[in-house]
């Protein structure tokens, strides 16, 4: 692996990241599973870093997942897309920041459609018009969450508790990431080092103090892919991809992995479940799944944050090894506790996977 | 173990690595034509029990250059061999006998 | 008096161009930007189909230009057209009035790091075509001897995406040369070529792919998409093997990436002061595909070479000396009345 | 000469024949007897084995045959013919053919006459062992003396006899020395490597009747003799004088004897016991089923190495691809050498030429397919589709008199298949088509590759489709199959015809008219059609009466096999071409303006190669139909 060589693609793919003031919005998913990650992006990006990231309730989904999955047509993804960039004008903000990578993707699917074709443009500004009484506009400048926290990495490090070493050895963790398909396969200049060699986690885990794991199948899909999951006929596909990605990481004995899009961490967590208890295999240490994390939680884990307010106990694969090997104190008695101290139940224990 | 209702889904892939380079060897060491294919298709366009069944000695040497020689027994099994192949390959492969090579050492 | 002609380019087509025309008497002065002359061809090492070495082509190639002024290390500041000859002012100071000019420019080797996903300049066993031949020139081998070698056709040619739908005309033969070479090499080796289509077009080239098959060379239908580095440092490379429609992957010690021939850009600088135009592919446009390849559409100006598209050495040299006799005939024409 | 009868008793027969000893032995004979000894023995043995190999129902077999009456006439007629008087080599080569007889049939009169004049002259020492008649017999006139005064008639026409046939021998022991010298003047172009048995029988051979000439020239003035011995011996005396030590040439000539009987089974010259057995097995009907034994082993034993294979074969026109003749294969099967036998087994085109011109009709072809099913009948194959196709006839209600059968190959020639099938509109015959798009091959290949088991599924289900279809004539245009159809298959009233003998059938029965065109054509005649079904006529009578038919420097049975025969296992396609090169040139013989062939193998490797125009016989024939 000659570094330099990155350095230099990675040099090519440089985007413009404003440094404050967005206009916020979420994730279903993300919402859903990990709510603590958005909850924690808000919390550092305003008060620790103090930036103004603006949020509303009046916006929605962005209509991908239907769109992925064929239930809606392009224009009405598009008009609800429009009335979203709508909101964040009549807000007063021309900064977009999401926290799905699927409507990264599709936003940039849609600007670039309409570039290409104005009239389509014109008829998407009418339907908004007719249908929310709303000005039609475009974001300056369009960016991911993990773009901004890609962006104040450095500021993050600055006040950062804990690195991502092994305390034991003294050895930087070895890191996967993993970046959703959305981010930047589709237009590899609106990524954070393009495509074939993405820059924006990477980023984040050199600041932090890890180490990067370069293996075979990093490029591939975490086996998400809308149809594949939703259906389940489909679903020994889905799982296969993600087979493929452990057997491939596996050699390369990772502590753990990170990701950006809403799906991915939910699948390489849970499928990890599923292929011990089908194929009765792991691929962490003694039994142990390899754990995986949205790039915010990472993020709170080195400024300090607690652990299960983090969310970290809704994971499939524990963490608690992790968590020891950096050295970061967690209360197991609180694992299950809510916000307000009431016991949430504890889940079944797995038979393989420990 | 559980039943989940799916599993994961074998792989279609070939992985070369893992291809038996050695029984390969030996058969080209019988009948040197077996490097010479250049998947032209004569061969299955023509042959006689194509007609009927899925027969083709391109892809069956193809599939025992990717390992996969149950791939390449199956579609020579209904090989009668008839010769039409040897008549029109362009290469001049010795058809008939890399068949025979093909079944003996590979349905052992 | 001696007619002045400036031959712009000191490879294969500058060289026996100047070689022809100083034959006729002309006044040849060829300006070359690198410091030696011979181009591509001096950096090969052995060349297809035959396998002869490619410093007995230079040679002889030189010993035509003894009697041609050459400037190497030397580029073309400026050209004008005045009323029928050109005034070029040269880097090393030298202003020339040439009643006829050549550009011989040549082409430039697809830069192969741009298709990024082939990692070249980021894992330390891909290589180029033209790496693979300076380590042939130089007599230098792998170690430990690789036991697997691959070779990608087509790196930068017929590819929309890298900026060139061309084919580049020399990469097949190349490819499987070198493939030849390096099982000679590497007898126990793998060797693995990744084709699309095999252009096999030109005489004994057929018979130089049958010699690879029959020494073991596995060849591959199917484009190369990805490279990444395994846990052991070897190169995981994945393609489809599109004649049995099923993906592919294999473990290689060395990839090597048949990069293809885009325009000269030292080329295409001497042109945009001419506006000579270029065509969709980059490479000059001809007078006239068909007949008059050599001419450009400037009176006296003309082409040899690879500046018109990709062209195998033959090739180059058959039009650098049609360009000589095409430059004659202008002369004669315009200048000798 | 009285000191040395003085000793003996004189027992005076009626012609004053004497016994000059009385036990009627010298240690001399024990060489013979010491070699003829072990060659009883050793056939005895050999012969059990070969009965024991043999099948039972093969055993059966050739115990009717021994004992009707017609096969026991045959077998004499041939024995003598093939074994003694080597009738098929005079045919084709006259001086080779003299030079076997002179020896064989020499050596055979030698024999009979000679027993035939102990039993009219000393008949005492035919009756039993004890009165040596193993040998007494072979050295008759060492052991006796004659009164000179009571020569008859009856004793000198038998010297007479004698010295001529020994004569005879002697002249065809002169060729075969001379042929070992210059073998092209005897007709043949190669001959084959003796080995070390060989050469000591060859030689033995070459020895033991000159030395014969020799010991009876010595004794002629004291037991008679012809023309011959006795002027011999007056020059021995004129040499030598009175006192004659003669023992020495009769031991010499005795150890001949017992060295050439000795070397008999190591070397080529059991084929001269061999043969009369195998042409037993071969008129009982018998066939190859094992490689090396029972009828395969009188095969094996029964090829006397001549040669004539070597000029038979077509691969010959490569010396390197000499050593895949049948000489050579049958010499390795013999030492029991597997891996060359193999070799030579999967090379062979299977033309069948060797077989044709053996001398002692050895069908090695026939062996080399069983040493290939030796390895490839066990492959597995799966033929499942068959029992289902019920063939692709047109009109299945009609039944048709003709059905035809194009076959694989056929396919591949598109202008056979339209020309037979214009010919046979043009006669006005009723047909279907067997195989218009797809078909079930007709085993043949498998058969000729050794995968009897999966050839036999292939004829099964044809059989079942042909019979199915109520034809009462299979008419096919591949010979190939035609010999398969032939042999293989069990059609019940059903005539396999090659489109050769149908056209030759309807042109004689008016059905079909043609006229003669002006071009000089040649005849390829291919391998299957004519060694393999022996149709060698059917095509010309045809060719005749539409060109004007020149000849091949090799045809019919001696025809050049094209080269692309499915016979041949590894024969690769640099070699196959130059036998189809030399194929063309021995029909360019009489430069022809067309080639004419009849099977669809031959016409595309012939095609390939010619430089006059390549026909189809049912093209050639659809293009000289008379108009109505």
């Amino acid at each position: 692996m000659i570094y330099e060589g990155k350095k230099k693609i990675w040099a090519e793919y440089q985007k413009e990241i404003p440094e404050d003031h967005y206009f916020y919005v979420r994730s279903c998913i993300r919402q859903s599973f990990f709510p603590a990650s958005e909850a924690t992006f808000l919390d550092i990006t305003r008060n620790k870093l103090g930036k103004d990231i603006f949020e509303t309730e009046h916006h929605t989904t962005c209509g991908g997942i239907a769109y992925h999955s064929d239930a809606i047509p392009q224009e009405t993804a598009m008009t609800i897309i429009a009335r979203q960039f709508a909101l964040m004008k009549k807000y007063g903000y021309e900064n977009y920041v999401c926290s799905c990578i699927t409507s990264f993707g599709l936003y940039c699917e849609t600007l670039e459609t309409w570039r290409e074709f104005p009239e389509l443009q014109q008829k998407i500004a009418e339907n908004l018009w007719k249908t929310c009484h709303l000005e039609f506009a475009k974001p300056k400048f369009l960016v991911h969450a993990s773009d901004l926290i890609f962006k104040y990495r450095m500021q993050i490090a600055a006040k950062s508790k804990y690195k991502l070493v092994n305390k034991n050895t003294g050895e930087p963790l070895r890191v996967v990431e993993h970046i959703g398909c959305h981010y930047s396969k589709m237009f590899p200049s609106k990524g954070v080092g393009g495509a074939e060699y993405p820059y924006v986690l990477v980023g984040m885990i050199e600041a932090w103090g890890g180490q990067i794991v370069d293996y075979p199948e990093r490029r591939h899909c975490c086996g998400f892919g809308f149809r594949q999951y939703f259906i389940k006929s489909n679903r020994g596909y889905s799982l296969a991809n993600t087979h493929k990605k452990f057997e491939s990481m596996e050699p390369f004995k990772p502590d753990m992995i990170i990701t950006n899009c809403p799906g991915c961490p939910y699948f390489l967590d849970r499928w990890q479940y599923v292929i011990a208890e089908t194929e009765g295999k792991t691929y962490g240490q003694d039994g142990h799944g390899i754990p995986v994390f949205t790039y915010e939680e990472v993020a709170g884990l080195v400024m300090g944050y607690d652990p299960w307010d983090l969310g970290l106990q809704t994971h499939q694969v524990s963490v608690e090894p992790l968590l020891d090997k950096i050295g970061i104190p967690y209360d197991p008695a609180k694992k299950y506790l809510g916000k307000n101290g009431k016991n949430l139940g504890q889940p079944e224990k797995p038979h393989c996977l420990k | 173990m559980i039943d989940f209702g799916f599993s994961v889904n074998p792989s279609s892939r070939i992985n070369l690595d893992a291809a038996d380079g050695e029984k390969f060897h030996r058969l080209a060491a019988l009948e040197p034509d077996a490097l010479k294919c250049m998947a032209c298709g004569s061969c299955s366009a023509s042959c006689s029990a194509a007609a009927f069944e899925d027969t083709s000695l391109r892809r069956a040497l193809l599939s025992l250059q990717n390992g996969l020689s149950d791939d390449a027994a199956k579609l020579l099994s209904h090989c009668m061999l008839c010769g039409k192949c040897t008549m029109v390959c362009p290469r001049g492969i010795n058809t008939r006998h890399l068949i025979l090579s093909i079944l003996k050492i590979y349905s052992l | 008096m001696k007619n002045n002609i400036l031959v712009i380019g000191g490879g294969p087509a500058g060289m026996e161009a100047s070689a022809a025309l100083s034959r006729m008497g002309y006044n040849v002065i060829l300006a070359e930007k690198e410091k030696s002359l011979g181009g591509h061809l001096a950096k090969w090492d052995r060349l297809f189909p035959d396998q002869i070495p490619a410093k007995q082509v230079l040679d002889s190639l030189l010993e035509g230009i003894k009697d041609v002024k050459c400037f190497t290390e030397t580029d073309v500041n400026s050209i004008n057209l005045l009323d029928r000859s050109y005034n070029a002012m040269l880097s090393n100071g030298i202003t020339i009035l040439a009643d006829a000019v050549l550009l011989a420019s040549g082409f430039d080797l697809f830069k192969a790091e741009k298709k990024e996903e082939y990692g070249y300049g980021i894992y330390e066993g891909v290589l180029t075509n033209a790496d693979l031949e300076k380590a042939f020139k130089e007599g230098k081998t792998f170690s430990p001897a690789p036991m697997a070698i691959g070779f990608v056709h087509c790196v930068g040619s017929r590819d929309e995406k890298a900026g060139n739908p061309a084919c580049s005309k020399v990469c097949c033969a190349t490819a499987v040369k070198q493939a030849i070479e390096t099982k000679e090499l590497y007898p126990d080796a793998n060797v693995y070529c990744f084709y699309m289509d095999l252009r096999m077009f030109g005489r004994h080239y057929e018979d130089l792919y049958l010699r690879a098959q029959k020494s073991g060379i596995r060849f591959i239908r199917g484009r190369v998409s990805e490279v990444s580095e395994t846990a052991d440092g070897r190169l995981l490379v994945k393609a489809e093997d599109t004649l049995s429609s099923k993906p592919l992957k294999v473990s290689l010690d060395r990839l090597v990436l048949m990069a293809g021939m885009r325009p000269s850009k030292a080329g295409r600088a001497v042109g945009h002061q001419l506006n000579l135009t270029t065509e969709e592919d980059g490479f000059f446009s001809s007078a006239d595909n068909l007949l008059s390849i050599q001419r450009s559409k400037l009176p006296g100006f003309f082409y040899a070479g690879a500046c018109t598209g990709p062209k195998t050495l033959p090739d180059t040299l058959h039009e650098a000396r049609s360009a000589a006799m095409e430059i004659d005939r202008y002369i004669k024409e315009n200048f000798r009345k | 000469m009285i000191s040395l009868i003085t000793n003996t008793v004189h027992q005076i027969t009626p012609e004053g024949i004497i016994d000059r000893y009385p036990n009627s032995y010298n240690h001399f004979v024990l060489p013979f007897v010491i070699g003829m000894t072990f060659i009883l023995v050793y056939l005895l043995i050999g012969l059990i084995r070969i009965l024991y190999h043999l099948s039972g129902e093969d055993r059966l077999k050739l115990l009717k045959s021994l004992i009707n009456p017609k096969t026991a006439w045959k077998n004499i007629k041939d024995i003598f013919c093939d074994c003694l008087l080597h009738t098929k080599i005079w045919k084709r080569k006259p001086l080779l053919g003299y030079m076997h007889s002179a020896i064989a049939f020499g050596w055979f009169l030698l024999i009979i006459v000679g027993h035939i004049e102990v039993g009219l002259f000393a008949p005492r020492h035919l009756s039993g062992l004890t009165e040596g008649s193993l040998y007494y017999p072979i050295f008759y006139r060492f052991f006796i003396w004659m009164n000179p005064a009571h020569e008859t008639l009856r004793g000198s026409v038998f010297f007479f006899l004698m010295d001529l046939i020994l004569l005879y021998i002697l002249s065809g022991i002169g060729l075969a020395m001379f042929k070992r010298v210059r073998s092209i003047a005897l007709g043949m172009r190669h001959t084959t490597k003796p080995s070390l048995a060989d050469r000591v029988a060859l030689y033995c051979l070459w020895l033991i009747f000159p030395l014969r000439l020799l010991a009876e020239g010595f004794t002629a003035d004291l037991s008679g003799g012809g023309f011959l011995t006795r002027p011999l011996n007056w020059v021995f005396r004129a040499f030598f004088g009175n006192e004659l030590n003669f023992l020495p040439t009769w031991w010499a000539y005795s150890i001949c004897l017992g060295l050439f009987f000795l070397a008999m089974p190591f070397s080529r010259y059991m084929h001269i016991l061999t043969e009369p057995l195998l042409i037993l097995f071969r008129n009982a009907g018998l066939k190859v089923r094992k490689p090396r034994k029972g009828f395969a082993e009188a095969e094996i034993y029964a090829c006397s190495s001549c040669g004539l294979c070597l000029d038979a074969c077509p691969m010959n026109t490569q010396k390197k691809n000499l050593k895949y003749s049948s000489v050579y294969f049958i010499r390795f099967l013999r030492r029991r050498n597997k891996k060359k036998v193999n070799e030579i087994a999967d090379k062979c085109l299977m033309c069948g030429k060797c077989y044709a011109l053996c001398p002692v009709g050895v069908n090695s072809p026939a062996i080399r397919r069983a040493i290939r099913e030796t390895h490839n009948n066990s492959i597995k194959s799966d033929y499942s589709f068959m029992d289902t196709y019920a063939g692709s006839a047109e009109n299945s209600d009609k039944k048709n008199k003709i059905l035809y059968f194009a076959g694989c190959m056929s396919h591949l020639t598109p202008v056979i298949i339209k020309s037979v099938e214009t010919l046979l509109k043009a006669s006005g015959e009723d047909y279907e088509f067997m195989d218009r798009d797809k078909g079930i091959c007709c085993g043949r290949p498998l058969m000729l590759a050794g995968r009897t088991d999966a050839a036999r599924q292939t004829i099964q289900a044809n059989t079942k489709i042909i019979n199915d279809s109520g034809c009462s004539i299979l008419l096919v245009s591949c010979p190939i199959c035609l010999k398969i159809f032939k042999e293989e298959y069990s059609l019940k009233g059903i005539e396999v015809l090659h489109y050769t003998q149908l056209a030759d059938r309807l042109i004689k029965d008016g059905k079909l008219k043609v006229s003669k065109s002006s071009s000089a054509i040649v005849y390829h005649d291919p391998c299957e059609l004519g060694r393999g079904c022996g149709i060698y006529e059917e095509p010309r009578n045809v060719l005749k009466a539409v060109a004007e038919l020149k000849k091949a420097s090799k045809e019919k049975d001696e025809s050049i096999c094209c080269g692309y025969s499915l016979g041949t296992i590894t024969l690769d396609e640099k070699d196959k071409a130059k036998i189809a090169e030399s194929s063309v040139s021995s029909l360019m013989a009489e430069n022809p303006d067309e080639i004419v062939t009849s099977c669809p193998l031959c016409y595309r490797a012939i095609r390939s190669k010619a430089e006059v125009p390549v026909k189809d016989f049912a093209e050639i024939i659809c293009e000289n139909i008379e108009k109505q």
